[in-house]
């Protein structure tokens, strides 16, 4: 297990390596985004803007500033070129509100995945079923920023149900956190609920032709028995899985439309705006951010598969 | 239902099982018309090819084919109530208490996600009011009963620890744990090594003949029938084709079918042929099964009759419990499977 | 007591069916009767059609109908509406609505283009995108799953490592950082130069993000494949690796190639729509339905319509490409054989 | 002509004197009739880049420093025209410039103190000035022309030469390497504005803006999120000393949130919750607004223009015709509408309100047709032409109609549309490819014509990077006219009307295609006094006339 | 039954899987000892039957024979030309002479292709017939194989178990081979079905002299078809010996072991027999016991099986076995044994001292 993780923990910090080489090199071959003649102004002269660069090291070679970059970003020193922000700091105002929006949505969109799947697959090709499964459809197919503006456009502005977006932090009142996070939420959990309750039809069907659901009836456990302990459980084991790497690519970025949409002060309207502004030190920063969040929960997932599926021997897969 | 009834009549009791399946292409006869009675303590052996309908068979009884296209009929008595008729409650009551099953691929029957221990605790619990302690420790009893070295550790172990004997073992603990009357064994060696099956096949005669277990025992190898079982019946293609005892099936087979099926084993008791009796052709399929006799189109004796489907019955008088389904007359029958050189070996050799 | 379906444990194989007749039911064959029974699939793969032709007739509609094209302006312009002259852009700069008009049918947007002309050539351009970048995906997909699965070892785990990379990149932000980069300068690969307003980098960028999506399934069943006999018996009969890969292991893929592809598909044009939205995909002038709606979000308080219809038109396009897809699924996947009646 | 220039400075001076007198009735009046103060909130949707006035570099930040750091001399609180005057700020007169028009001369106010209680002294100028080297910020590059300057930032002075300061008498020189009409103009900037040494030199001061000298000092910093302004209660030792045309705060605290969300905005002051929104709403909102909220709606006059530039070096807007014919094929109307209608029509370089502004058309049109004609007869052999733009919604738009028009011509023009951010340098770059027209707008430093003329079309300007002559634009003849003017002041006579014909004689070279002045705009809620507020020319919105309706 | 020099040749055959583990790089941390040096010669239109339990290297060892895996150590000559070590161009002209038959007749066929591709593959790769001769070829494997040509463009799944497997039999046989080494033929069969598969396999090896290598677990269908038989348990042969004699008097304890185990179909026979019944399961090939590998399992072992590797013993007539205790020798066999040449390396080279104790529990 120890060994697995370090294994996993090489891996990760591999992985972090060549995203922010890649970001680095994106953004170093864009032209004209040079962030000095930004700095200095509209009437910057050319003195003044060697000047800016020479103070940023933007004139050495480019394995230094990626080193200087990176040595910034894990000492929390980095700023970032539009703002003289500090961008660690940024991140870390960001994550409350990401957080309380993935969370939130995910559990939403967990609960009603399951629900919705089980009784599917329970159901399998009756009434129920079918409405569910056009639902589920429906929802896989909804573009999330759409849905968003739509959401906001009805039930915020038309109807004036719900705030016009915006992120009141949990600590301050959460009635109005959860308020003002409802609407982000339902918007975030839509795609899952749709895309998860498919998957966990599709998976209980596999599992309901198992052998040992066959086992399971044979010792006369109830049909909720055999459902729910056999059925559903081992069903759960690939949609537990996704969740993980799911809830590590919203986290890591997925928000980023939800977050705009509804004006949600998290860390991926940050990112969206860093990218707006072509602002490299920022970018990089949510960038391994992002792909951190995604790398860590795969490396959970890949922990908690081995303890919800007993076969898989840890390290045995790397993958 | 009580799971003791005294009835001095047979413990389970099948009559005129059909089992169809409604598929894409048509509805799937599987079983058609198969009536059999099993006495306590009695071991009776279904041999027959796959797709004979033998496992379908065992399954419905313990109503395990349900299914919104499965279509039904017949009945199935299990100590004088029918099983076929019976609320899902009400079945789910006899499983695993009074009929408990074991299946073919001791590999995937075990959920692979829990302990071996719990799956066998699950199964008490369920039926009985006892504590998870309770449970556990007549779990440990059980995988010791089958013959698991160090159950009281091997208990925590999950499925995938075990090897495949091991796991076999583990499936007739968990079918024991009720103490059912009926056991009934789905080709429980065919997925086994030959050491492993003799292994599971002693384990079953044993509790057999130290429990009084009735044992349904499905299979398509005769040698392992020969073994274990009092009485055989042969199927195919969703029939059953002849039925006797042990000793007339092996040494008065009726049927060219079990013949065909004696025949064709390799064995090590016998010299070796120069060439093996086959049996011609392919199963038919149950979609569209050959009019008349089922055999027909592979059957090297058949004449015009059997364009008529023969039925089921004692041909040869004296003794009403070995019946057959085929025209010919038991004298011709004596004559042609001489033939065929190593079956028919006449009375038994003792 | 269990759902709909025979209980697989069943064996209910026996022989299949006669043998009399000369030509044998491919694989293919038979999916295509499972699909054929399959009437929803083949109502939305009809609307899929719909759509694809509603928008192929965006120049006919352009020119008998609308008169204008989809990128001209008519900003100053005004129309006669039940015999009331009438601006295509008021004053304050809000646009003509919908209503029963031949022109502006569909109303017009803030550059008093036709919103009607512009939905069909945007649909144009919104799954031309999403088929050829699924085209992209999946020839990296296959390529690199075949290659991983059939060789494994080292090769594998390169490619694995990549893959992981790219796996763990926030999907949008490489998409837009992508975007952004190549949206100035375009891309110049020695020989190939693609402008910087060019389909094809959208078209890269979303083809490039998703093959991981495709290639870990791809890959592993190559991997399980791999351990088939057929392999072997293919290699004992000395063919080579290539010809492994290609004559024996692809038709066997060939079926989730064909669900998938049609699922990213719809997943494309998600993306793009998403990319677009953010400023990263498809360039104005151009339309696609994601940079309608980006365009149509600015004014959504005084024209919903222009946020709405694209957006609606993306999900019916990508919903009827789910649901076909899903049937697909269904037909190809040889499970589905003893999936009965319901 | 020098004693002349002197009469009519004096009487400039004093007519000055006496406006600001009246200026100050008015505020005092009106402050004690708001004297409960108040809290009001502001929003923005882009946080001021930097909380520090020798950084600070856009609106949004000029806004809130405005009436936080006082310069030496300053603008009039005054709506309109009139508050383009630079008028005394911290010293007690106007400059006292000498007949080279090289060497300024200022007195600093005395007994004037910080918000946290440290005397300002005539030394702070020089720090603020150096300061400004120091940390590099984009507003150095005025101040280059003091003496000495040069040197500082080379490292081989200590300090600027060409500054003197006498900190008992609050005497303060200026010499300048050459005359410059601008300078005054200049010294009214905030990057002029005097900070006491307590402020870190080279580092950006956001965080802990140093204390002020204006009526608000800035209590909090929270970037880019919000700020708190509050009351200087040291304010008064500065309108003690006399500074009359520095306005005193009518509400006690204002507090600066950024909200990204322009229609949260609008929502919020439409319910009373914003008390004032900085930027306009958008093109969306803007009708709801305008048709609703009348009472607490105004437009406001802004000092810019927007144009379309032409590569005046390069085919096919080498030529003269091809230019011409783009400005009579723009209309500007459909570009207001374009752009939501706050985009008033024109045709010429400078804006209203600017001093050399003087309305004229020499492209009547639009006139499609006439453009057609005039491409026709110039028949240029390159007609793929690139049209840039940047990301933004409304010059997306702005963009695509330009593009439109551009191919109704007869060209074919393909747009090209580029990060906000990076848009500027990279059309101000000479290697970038395919630069041939597109967007931009200006928007004054500060009022004086030079600006619009030096930076956008001198010939010196056209720089291969960080250039705003995007038009590369190079005549000498009117450059000389350029460094002829700047010497001058503006209100030297006859100035401002060579300013004008300035103006036109780039435009008859059709330098640029402009098409429009953008408006600004203020929408209040309720609880603020909307008759008493106001927009200014240079400042925006002037948070000292905020006021509790009553 | 044949003369001069072997077709095939196996000497000291080895193939250990490695078992890989590291956190930056991947060490071999275990190895599965699937084949360990193992010896065997067959010759010309002879049939060797390999028996063993699963997990005992039978598929493995076909594998590295045909170098569809690539032998750890050891020798694979072929008429005479050494396999092991060439690339896999240089194999192929090999290959025509030398093929497979799989176990699953369900995974062994491309469920994609048409029957006529599967069969007529092989002789298009080999340049051997194309277009109208190239389907007659088929055509006439198909019914050589009990199928029909009309089968030529069906698809596998068509077919049932049986059928499938002739489809691999003609797939075999089309490039007219010398050897086949058929992996568990006949396992997933019907009884009746294998008995028909076992009959062609031996007509066709009566038409074409082919020799065999034929795997099985079942010792019946083994003695069926096998001129000498071959006991390998976790990775080493036990036991070889001529049909006959294995069955009527085994040496290893092993083979009795396999013998008893196989169910009599005789109701009598059974009654009176007292199998030997082993107990436990093949251990783990990661870490196989020491000495006599079966010595975990066999009733009769003693203190020397589990330190010494007993060698492999050449009792004459063709018998070999590797017991430190071995069973049902006639008198006076000992004194006559050799080691064999085909005994392990890591042997001990001390022959067995004396007889185990045990009699034929078994046979006939």
């Amino acid at each position: 297990m120890g060994r697995f993780i370090a294994k996993r923990l090489v891996g990760m910090v591999g992985v972090l390596f060549a995203i922010s080489v890649i970001v680095f090199l994106i953004f170093n071959v864009i032209p004209n985004s040079d962030p000095a003649a930004r700095i200095a102004g509209k009437n910057a002269d050319a003195e003044l803007i060697a000047r800016v660069n020479d103070d940023l090291g933007l004139n050495d070679p480019l394995p230094v500033q990626y080193v200087t970059l990176m040595k910034e970003i894990f000492t929390g020193q980095l700023t970032s070129y539009s703002s003289d922000l500090n961008v660690d700091e940024q991140i870390r105002e960001g994550i409350p509100a990401t957080m309380s929006l993935c969370i939130g949505a995910a559990i939403i969109w967990m609960a009603f995945a399951i629900v919705f799947g089980y009784l599917s697959a329970v159901r399998a090709g009756g009434k129920l079923d079918t409405m569910l499964t056009v639902l589920a459809l429906i929802g896989i197919s909804l573009p999330v920023f759409w849905l968003a503006a739509i959401l906001l456009y009805y039930l915020s502005f038309r109807v004036q149900l719900f705030p016009t977006g915006g992120y009141v932090p949990l600590t301050e009142d959460p009635a109005q956190w959860a308020y003002h996070l409802l609407l982000p939420w339902i918007t975030l959990a839509v795609l899952f609920i749709g895309f998860y309750s498919r998957l966990l039809r599709s998976s209980m069907l596999d599992v309901m032709n198992e052998d040992y659901v066959r086992t399971a009836r044979a010792k006369g456990l109830s049909e909720r028995q055999v459902r729910t302990r056999h059925v559903l459980r081992n069903s759960l084991i690939p949609i537990v899985t996704l969740f993980g790497l799911d809830f590590g690519a919203v986290v890591g970025g997925g928000a980023i439309l939800t977050e705009t949409v509804f004006n949600i002060n998290g860390v991926g309207l940050y990112a969206g705006e860093a990218i707006g502004s072509l602002d490299l030190p920022p970018l990089m920063a949510v960038t391994m951010f992002g792909a951190f969040f995604i790398v860590l929960f795969n490396t959970i997932v890949d922990i908690l598969y081995a303890y919800l599926d007993p076969r898989i021997r840890l390290g045995s897969s790397a993958v | 239902m009580s799971p003791r009834a005294t009835a001095s009549g047979p413990l389970l009791s099948v009559k005129d099982l059909e089992v169809g399946f409604a598929t894409e292409d048509g509805l799937l006869k599987a079983v058609d018309g198969v009536s059999f009675e099993l006495a306590r303590g009695e071991v009776l052996g279904i041999v027959g090819e796959s797709g004979c309908g033998k496992s379908v068979t065992a399954q419905t009884v313990m109503g395990l084919t349900r299914s919104s296209n499965a279509r039904i009929s017949g009945s199935v008595e299990f100590n004088g109530a029918d099983l076929i008729e019976a609320s899902d409650d009400d079945l789910r009551k006899v499983r695993g208490e009074s009929i408990a099953m074991i299946f073919q691929d001791p590999m995937t029957s075990l959920n692979p996600v829990y302990k071996v221990g719990k799956q066998i605790a699950e199964q008490i619990l369920a039926h009985r009011d006892v504590s998870d302690k309770e449970a556990r420790d007549r779990a440990i009893e059980l995988l010791r009963d089958v013959g698991i070295p160090h159950p009281e550790r091997r208990i925590d172990d999950y499925p995938y620890e075990y090897s495949g004997g091991m796991r076999q073992r583990a499936m007739v603990a968990m079918a024991l744990s009720l103490e059912p009357e009926v056991l009934i064994a789905d080709e429980p060696t065919t997925a086994l090594d030959v050491t492993i099956q003799a292994q599971i096949l002693t384990l079953i005669e044993q509790l057999n003949r130290d429990r009084d277990l009735a044992v349904v025992l499905i299979t398509h190898d005769l040698g392992v029938v020969a073994e274990v079982a009092d009485r055989v019946q042969v199927m195919y293609a969703g029939q059953v084709v002849e039925r006797g005892t042990l000793d007339e099936i092996f040494y008065d087979p009726q049927h060219p079918y079990t013949w065909g099926l004696l025949g064709s084993l390799t064995r090590l008791d016998r010299p070796r042929p120069k060439r093996l009796p086959q049996i011609a052709g392919q199963p038919p399929s149950l979609l569209s099964p050959p009019g008349g006799c089922r055999f027909r189109p592979r059957c090297p004796h058949a004449f015009e009759q059997c364009a008529e489907l023969p039925s089921l019955e004692g041909r040869l008088g004296k003794r009403s419990e070995h019946a057959d389904r085929c025209w010919l007359q038991p004298k011709e029958k004596e004559s042609r499977r001489s033939v065929d050189g190593r079956i028919g070996l006449g009375a038994p050799a003792a | 007591m269990p759902g709909g379906e025979v209980p697989l444990h069943l064996d209910l194989s026996g022989s299949a069916v006669g043998l009399e007749g000369v030509e044998g039911r491919s694989p293919w064959y038979l999916a295509y009767l499972r699909l054929r029974r399959n009437k929803v699939a083949l109502a939305f793969g009809g609307l899929f059609i719909a759509i694809v032709l509603f928008c192929l007739a965006g120049p006919l509609w352009a020119t008998h109908v609308a008169g204008t094209d989809p990128n001209t302006n008519h900003i100053t312009d005004t129309i006669e509406i039940g015999g009331e002259e009438t601006d295509v852009v008021a004053p304050n700069g809000t646009p003509l609505g919908p209503g029963l008009h031949a022109k502006y049918l569909l109303g017009a947007d803030q550059n008093g283009r036709d919103v009607m002309v512009r939905l069909m050539y945007g649909g144009r351009t919104s799954i031309y995108i999403g088929v050829v970048a699924a085209l992209v995906t999946t020839f990296f997909a296959v390529l690199v799953a075949l290659l991983a699965g059939f060789y494994r070892g080292w090769t594998d785990s390169a490619l694995s490592r990549f893959m992981d990379v790219i796996w763990a990149f926030p999907v949008l932000l490489l998409g837009i950082a992508l975007g952004t980069a190549l949206a100035v300068g375009g891309l110049k690969l020695g020989p190939i130069v693609i402008a910087g307003d060019s389909l094809w980098i959208p078209i890269l960028i979303i083809g490039f993000v998703y093959v991981p999506y495709m290639a870990r399934p791809l890959r592993g069943e190559i991997l399980a494949l791999r351990e088939k006999e057929f392999i072997e018996a293919a290699t004992a009969q000395g063919k080579g690796s290539w010809r492994i890969m290609f004559t024996e292991l692809m038709p066997n893929i060939t079926s989730t190639i064909i669900v998938f592809f049609t699922l990213n598909i719809a997943n494309n044009m998600l993306l793009e729509s998403a990319l677009s939205f953010l400023g990263a995909g498809v360039q104005p002038p151009n339309a696609s339905w994601g940079t309608m709606i980006a365009d149509g979000y600015q004014t959504i308080y005084t024209a919903p319509h222009l946020t709405i219809v694209p957006g609606l038109m993306i999900v019916l396009t990508v919903l009827s490409l789910n649901v076909f897809g899903d049937g697909l699924r269904d037909a190809l996947d040889p499970r589905a054989k003893i999936r009965l009646e319901s | 002509m020098s004693k002349a220039w002197k009469v009519l400075c004096l009487g400039a001076i004093t007519a000055l004197a006496a406006l600001g007198l009246v200026a100050c009735g008015d505020s005092d009046s009106s402050g004690g009739s708001s004297s409960g103060g108040g809290d009001v909130n502001v929003t923005m949707t882009s946080f001021p880049d930097y909380i520090d006035p020798q950084l600070s570099y856009t609106l949004e930040g000029w806004e809130v420093l405005w009436n936080t750091y006082v310069p030496l001399l300053t603008y009039k609180h005054e709506a309109g025209e009139d508050g383009t005057q630079v008028v005394p700020g911290l010293a007690e007169d106007m400059p006292e410039i000498s007949a080279d028009g090289k060497t300024y001369k200022l007195t600093l106010r005395s007994g004037m103190k910080y918000s946290d209680g440290t005397p300002i002294k005539a030394s702070d100028f020089t720090y603020a000035i150096e300061r400004l080297f120091d940390v590099q910020s984009g507003g150095s590059v005025f101040y280059e022309g003091i003496v000495g300057a040069s040197d500082y930032v080379a490292g081989k002075a200590d300090t600027i030469s060409g500054i003197t300061t006498d900190d008992k008498t609050g005497e303060i020189t200026i010499q300048l390497e050459d005359a410059n009409g601008t300078f005054t103009d200049l010294l009214g900037l905030m990057f002029a504005a005097p900070v006491p040494p307590s402020t870190p030199k080279d580092k950006n001061a956001t965080n802990d803006p140093p204390p002020s000298s204006g009526p608000f000092e800035i209590t909090s910093v929270d970037a880019p999120h919000t700020l708190v302004m509050e009351r200087n209660p040291q304010f008064k030792t500065v309108q003690d000393a006399g500074a009359n045309e520095v306005a005193d705060a009518q509400v006690d605290k204002i507090t600066v949130t950024q909200n990204k969300s322009n229609s949260a905005q609008v929502t919020g002051v439409e319910q009373n919750n914003i008390d004032f929104m900085v930027d306009p709403p958008d093109a969306d909102r803007l009708p709801e607004v305008q048709a609703r909220f009348s009472d607490r709606f105004r437009l406001e006059e802004s000092i810019n223009t927007y144009y379309f530039w032409m590569n005046t070096q390069e085919p096919p807007f080498d030529d003269l015709k091809v230019r011409q014919a783009v400005n009579y094929a723009i209309d500007p109307e459909a570009l207001n509408r374009v752009f939501g209608g706050r985009l008033a029509p024109t045709q010429q370089i400078l804006p209203p309100g600017m001093p050399g502004y003087e309305q004229y058309t020499l492209y009547p049109g639009p006139d499609l047709d006439k453009a057609k004609q005039l491409l026709a007869e110039a028949d240029p052999s390159d007609k793929d032409i690139t049209v840039w733009t940047d990301d933004e919604p409304d010059r997306k738009r702005i963009g695509a109609y330009y593009q439109d028009v551009l191919n109704q011509m007869g060209f074919n023009a393909s747009l090209k549309i580029i990060a906000g951010d990076v848009y500027f340098t990279t059309i101000g770059n000479a290697s970038t490819p395919d630069l041939d027209t597109g967007f931009s707008d200006w928007i004054q430093d500060f009022p004086h014509p030079d600006d619009f003329f030096r930076p956008l079309l001198n010939g010196e300007n056209n720089l291969p990077t960080n250039s705003n002559n995007f038009s590369h634009v190079d005549i000498p003849e009117l450059d000389k006219k350029q460094d002829e003017l700047v010497q001058k002041q503006i209100t030297d006579e006859g100035v401002t009307d060579d300013y004008a014909a300035l103006d036109k004689a780039y435009m008859e070279q059709a330098v640029w295609a402009p098409y429009g002045n953008e408006q600004f705009t203020t929408f209040m809620s309720d609880r603020l006094d909307f008759g008493q507020a106001y927009s200014h020319l240079l400042f925006s919105q002037d948070y000292s006339a905020f006021a509790l309706s009553n | 039954m044949s003369n001069g020099d072997p077709l095939l040749e196996v000497s000291h055959l080895v193939k250990h899987f490695p078992i890989k583990s590291g956190i930056l790089l991947e060490r071999e941390v275990a190895r599965v000892h699937a084949v360990d040096d193992v010896s065997l010669t067959l010759h010309e239109g002879e049939t060797l039957g390999l028996v063993g339990e699963s997990g005992c290297g039978k598929s493995t060892l076909c594998r590295a024979i045909l170098q569809l895996i690539r032998p750890t150590a050891g020798s694979v000559k072929f008429q005479g030309e050494e396999l092991v070590g060439r690339s896999r161009k240089e194999l192929q002209p090999l290959r025509r002479e030398m093929q497979m038959i799989f176990q699953d007749p369900f995974a062994s066929l491309n469920p994609r292709k048409r029957v006529g591709q599967i069969v007529g593959d092989p002789l298009r790769l080999h340049g051997l017939a194309s277009g109208d001769a190239l389907k007659r070829r088929v055509q006439e494997l198909l019914d050589r194989v009990g199928l029909s040509g009309e089968h030529y463009n069906r698809f596998p799944h068509e077919f049932s178990g049986g059928q499938r497997q002739r489809i691999g039999i003609a797939r075999a046989l089309a490039l007219q081979p010398k050897l086949i080494i058929a992996d568990e033929p006949v396992s997933a069969l019907d009884v009746s079905i294998q008995a028909q598969i076992i009959n062609l396999l031996e007509d066709l090896q009566d038409e074409f002299g082919l020799a065999y290598v034929f795997v099985a677990h079942d010792l019946g269908v083994v003695r069926h078809v096998s001129d000498r038989v071959a006991v390998m348990y976790l990775g080493k042969i036990v036991e070889t010996s001529p049909g006959a004699g294995l069955y009527e008097r085994p040496i290893h304890p092993y083979s009795t072991a396999l013998l008893s185990a196989v169910p009599i179909p005789d109701p009598e026979e059974n009654r009176e027999r007292e199998p030997l019944v082993l107990d436990g399961d093949v251990p783990s090939p990661v870490d196989p016991p020491s000495g006599c590998r079966f010595h975990t399992r066999c009733p009769w072992a003693t203190d020397v099986c589990s330190e010494l590797e007993p060698p492999l013993v050449n009792y004459g007539s063709g018998r070999l076995a590797a017991c430190h205790h071995p069973l049902n020798l006639k008198r006076g066999a000992l004194s006559k044994a050799t080691i064999s040449e085909e005994s392990p390396a890591g042997a001990a080279d001390a022959l067995p001292s004396e007889p185990g104790k045990a009699d034929l529990p078994v046979g006939a």
